[in-house]
């Protein structure tokens, strides 16, 4: 299944790397997704993860199409 | 309701008065309109700001800020929100973000204004690059709001 | 910092945006401004109003809104504040008071707010007499705000 | 001594009276001061009492000179 990645702020730059759209198994979940797109880096501790514009977490299983988005702590307003 | 993130620059108090003009169902109704503006600052902990870049995720950002208003809608009797909310660049003294709410009585309105501006701090998915003297940094939290 | 009773109508929006510009140590200083405004509603606890009348105590009205800023800024760490408030003859949807206060974080701004505008509500000598369809009613008291 | 007297709102409807001059003698109590400007009418339970434009109660002493306000609970905002 095709699964498109999303990295924003601090992470893209530290990746640079703003997205990818990644082949993956069934099943996979986001942590799994993470590693692909990162090329096997660690995921940070503070990193969260948001599935189809929806905060989610690093074991949710994703689906096809599925748009999975890496980011660190907001910092808005 | 009214959910606007935009590149442009923001006059929040001819934004409100607009909108609330606007907004006919609100006049006679709204006894009380709550406010608030966050401005950037020159200062930063400890260090000189010249500028700020703002990123936001698009269509999460605008989804999560709805959430936001329909939960505030849910816990307080509200008439009316608005939120809008500048990404891109900017200068010390611009306004970031306005965010008010009206409602019949004042605590309502100031309670769902101040419930808004907390839950936008802590989770809408923007993210903001402050230009320091010495280079690039990334804000890496916001303050605490209670 | 600024406290005005006045007969004249009152736009709060453009008094804010105008009294801010015009406070230059705001500018990059504030990063947080939250304000409240009251407005006359055409319905009160289940009866229509054509009108209002706001009679105040001059002299001690204006002293005891200094003293309500004066206390915020003890307890909160505030930049300015601003309050005008409406006596005479007011319409539904007439704004009758706008509440600002400006800090550097928002939690200050916020509370700050709060405080002046209950204070203002519980203590400051105003008092209402609505034009009802049946003929003039004074309000006996304020709702609670908490 | 002489103090100055006001009265505001629905009291001053009541009294039908906004204020007068009152001669009263000396160690007065503001509840003396409105026995004598309302004409001997007692006092409604939930007046408020400012001397000099300060919030005091009907107990406190007025000295020559001072303005005595007597209102009912207050509606701004």
């Amino acid at each position: 299944m095709t699964v498109a990645v999303k990295f924003f702020a601090s992470l893209k730059e530290q990746l640079g790397c703003d997205g990818a759209s990644v082949e993956i198994g069934e099943m996979a979940t986001a942590a799994d997704v993470w590693l692909q797109a990162s090329g096997g880096k660690a995921m940070p501790g503070n990193v969260l993860v948001a599935i189809n514009m929806e905060y989610s977490d690093q074991n949710a299983t994703v689906h096809d199409g599925d748009e999975v988005a890496f980011f660190p702590p907001v910092t808005g307003g | 309701m009214k959910i606007e993130v935009r590149v442009a620059p923001l006059n929040p108090w001819h934004e409100v008065a607009d909108y609330e003009q606007a907004q006919t169902t609100l006049h006679g109704m709204a006894g009380a309109a709550a406010v608030f503006v966050g401005t950037m600052r020159e200062l930063n902990e400890g260090d000189a700001v010249s500028a700020m870049t703002l990123e936001h995720y698009p269509g999460m950002t605008e989804k999560h800020l709805e959430k936001i208003c329909a939960a505030a809608a849910q816990r307080w009797s509200l008439l009316d929100t608005l939120i809008i909310h500048r990404v891109g660049e900017l200068r010390p003294a611009d306004p970031i973000v306005l965010v008010a709410a009206w409602s019949a009585h004042r605590k309502d309105a100031f309670e769902a204004c101040r419930y808004i501006m907390e839950d936008l701090k802590s989770n809408a998915p923007f993210w903001k690059k402050e230009q320091l003297p010495s280079g690039h940094r990334w804000v890496e939290k916001n303050t605490a709001g209670y």
